[in-house]
């Protein structure tokens, strides 16, 4: 197990590589949901305030 | 009217050159300020190292060409702003004659004021840093047909980025990736000639990406003036 | 039968077929990127010159592929929503940008680690590298022009433009900085190559390669959905989704 | 001669007015009126062609305007808000280069002639730096002097004039009339043309 990790003593280069795309991922997907999180309460308040009139 | 009196496409073009001449000779510190700018970055250069005569010369064709880029992305926040704040470009809009005409004088009277004098002055700047004559035979040669290149791929940005916050920084960014390829080619003839092998190739590369640029990029300009004026 | 896709390019249906299609894309795209990367890194056999760093191959050219790809869709989008002034598509080029642009940092930033074990340097300026940087500048000039115009629609059609430049630019770029590069250094020195011998090596580039494209679909379906609801907060429907109910 | 039909405009993704249809023939005169923001430079921009409508058409002589942009062109005088006056050159050359632009040759004295029409008498190769905002309109007003063209589009024509003006451009106006031609304009000041009914366009 340790061998697979030490990927020929290029782990770092290796694991460097791999450990970045999923960190570019999980911020990718976690700025769309907010992002989708903050319209729709902009457009729930948005009602709110329409139905008040 | 009379007939006479009516104007022909090259009477328009010639007056669209002619008046921005006009208004830059009425504001000769603005063509100045470019020229020295110009001057100024190549001479940083030396100072920011050791001044071996051996690395000066070959790092001249790239230095030179990269001022020169620098220096008329300085002067295409001029182009069209003024003419945007003042109004006149709504009736430029409104001539009679395509408007990517106009803009083609726009980008003629441009080279001539802010890419022409940097293609005259870099032939000292050159001898600055060791060139040999046949060098900047190339570099003149290679300017003369890259510097309008960059006027006219610049037209393209500032038409973009017409009246918008810091249009100035906008506009070089956008700009500059699309001019790398005259970089290359135009540094690369004098680095061919320099080490003894023909400036040709590159400079035939050049020539056709320069008719390229001046056939399409007046049209697009024009459009990207259309949608920022909208 | 003859589909009616103008129907398809209205905002609000295509709000709904967004959201049905994103969750299979992701849900395969992980399939498939979990095959691809125990094949990848357990399966396929060392590399005889490069040793185990060839390894970041399997993620370094799919990346790399999909970065120009998702430019040219991008530009193919700006176009269409440039001549049939279709929203829709103006909405898609934007949804697509960020996605393409962090493909880009992607590719640059494996390179690099690519670079470093196989020839000591941790940036070489080999052509795909170079034009990988400089695509990065289109992607974040079309970000920062659509950014910086405040009217939705003229930020469209001026991205759109630009976009198209671009990619009329991109090939230009490319060949310039290969042959710029041939004369240099010899094209040798290119980082991505790998002699593929193996099928295992194939098949987790592919994999790796479907399971990229998906995720990207994914998550531009996700973006787009959000960027549909914000261009059309004001209309009828959008005030009636359920999601706004609750 | 100008035919606008069904006609929809928005500034941003907002809905400035739409269903706007109208026509425009020889020698009538028609004030666009609404309160502020009810988009009358809007639909004025887009009689010129600088704004694409949403939806709905204009036709110039029975041609979309789009269609035939350089000839619709040759037939208009737009006069928006800015003046497109140079401040580094005199109202002489200022006025030359705008009729040039316009694809007219206007030579010195044909200048210093609609110059002196528009009360700028001894004004005339004196730099515009010097000039007062309403002298600078009259410069620009000028261009209605030169040329032919049938269709004027004015935006505020009246912005920065004194009285004298006014009437002046009153008179002007009744004279392009009684020539066989038209105008549009928008102001919030009082403008009628002696023995012509103004037609009225209001914005909502």
């Amino acid at each position: 197990m340790s061998e697979f990790f030490d990927m020929g003593g290029r782990g770092l280069y290796v694991w460097g590589s791999y450990g970045v795309v999923l960190l570019v991922f999980i911020i990718e997907i976690w700025q769309v949901r907010h992002k989708r999180k903050m319209i729709l309460q902009q457009l729930r308040s948005m009602r709110e305030l329409g139905d008040e009139e | 009217m009379n007939p006479q009196d009516k104007m022909s496409l090259s009477d328009s073009l010639m007056l669209v050159i002619r008046r921005d001449w006009l208004l830059a000779m009425r504001r000769r510190a603005d063509v100045l300020t470019t020229l020295v700018f110009f001057v100024m970055v190549v001479s940083l250069f030396p100072l920011s190292m050791e001044p071996d005569p051996n690395v000066l010369r070959k790092i001249a064709p790239g230095v030179v060409w990269v001022a020169a880029l620098l220096a008329s992305m300085l002067s295409l926040g001029r182009l069209f702003s003024a003419d945007h704040a003042d109004g006149t470009l709504e009736q430029m809009m409104l001539a009679p004659q395509p408007l990517a005409l106009l803009v083609f004088g726009k980008i003629v009277a441009h080279w001539m004021l802010s890419g022409l004098p940097l293609v005259l002055l870099a032939p000292v700047l050159g001898l600055q840093f060791g060139v040999p004559t046949e060098g900047l035979w190339v570099l003149v040669a290679g300017l003369l047909l890259g510097t309008p290149m960059l006027s006219a791929i610049g037209a393209i940005g500032a038409a973009l980025t017409l009246g918008l916050r810091g249009g100035g920084v906008l506009v070089s960014l956008l700009v500059l990736p699309l001019c790398i390829p005259v970089l290359i080619f135009g540094a690369g003839a004098v680095d061919a000639v320099l080490a003894a092998k023909s400036a040709a190739p590159n400079l035939a590369l050049l020539g056709a990406a320069l008719v390229v640029s001046l056939a399409a990029a007046p049209w697009v300009a024009a459009q990207a003036l259309r949608i920022s004026m909208e | 039968m003859a589909i009616n896709w103008f129907k398809y390019s209205a905002p609000s249906t295509f709000y709904g077929l967004a959201g049905k299609i994103a969750p299979w894309c992701a849900g395969i795209s992980a399939v498939l990127f979990a095959a691809g990367l125990y094949i990848g890194l357990v399966v396929a056999p060392t590399d005889a010159t490069q040793g185990e760093s060839y390894r970041i191959f399997f993620i370094h050219v799919p990346t790399a592929i999909l970065s120009m790809f998702l430019y040219l869709v991008m530009a193919g989008y700006a176009a269409i929503g440039l001549i049939f002034n279709t929203r829709l598509s103006a909405m898609m080029a934007t949804a697509l940008a960020p996605t393409g642009a962090l493909f880009t940092f992607i590719a640059l930033w494996t390179g690099a680690l690519w670079g470093k074990p196989t020839w000591g340097t941790w940036w070489v300026w080999d052509a795909r590298l170079t034009s990988e940087l400089i695509l990065l500048f289109l992607y974040i000039g079309f970000m920062a022009l659509h950014s910086s115009i405040d009217d939705p629609r003229r930020a469209d059609r001026a991205a759109a433009l630009l976009a198209i430049v671009g990619s009329v630019n991109v090939p230009i770029i490319y060949y310039s900085v290969r042959w710029w590069n041939s004369l240099h250094q010899g094209p040798t020195f290119e980082v991505g190559r790998v002699a593929v011998y193996d099928d295992t090596m194939r098949q987790a580039f592919l994999l790796m390669l479907f399971a990229c494209w998906l995720y990207a679909a994914a998550v531009v379906l996700w973006r787009v959905r959000s960027i549909i609801l914000e261009r059309e907060r004001s209309t009828q429907w959008v005030a009636e989704l359920k999601e706004i109910r609750a | 001669m100008l035919e606008v039909n069904d006609l929809a405009c928005s500034r941003g993704d907002h809905r400035l007015f739409s269903g706007l249809s109208f026509s425009l023939s020889a020698g009538e005169l028609m004030r666009i009126e609404g309160v502020n923001g009810s988009g009358k430079t809007s639909l004025l921009r887009a009689l010129c062609g600088f704004l694409m409508p949403d939806a709905g058409t204009i036709r110039w002589r029975g041609e979309d305007i789009r269609a035939q942009r350089e000839e619709y062109h040759a037939e208009l005088v737009y006069l928006g808000h800015l003046n497109a006056i140079k401040d580094d050159l005199d109202a002489r050359e200022n006025l030359r280069i705008n009729a040039g632009m316009a694809g007219i040759r206007l030579d010195g004295k044909e200048a210093v002639a609609a110059l002196r029409r528009m009360g700028l008498r001894g004004r005339e190769t004196l730099p515009m730096k010097v000039l007062s905002q309403g002298q600078r309109r009259r410069v620009a007003l000028a261009r209605l002097l030169v040329g032919d063209a049938p269709l004027w589009i004015l935006d505020e024509p009246l912005t920065a004039l004194d009285v004298g003006a006014v009437g002046l451009m009153q008179e002007l106006i009744g004279e392009h009339l009684a020539r066989g031609g038209m105008a549009i304009y928008t102001t919030h000041q009082p403008l009628e043309v002696a023995g012509v009914t103004t037609r009225r366009l209001a914005l909502s």
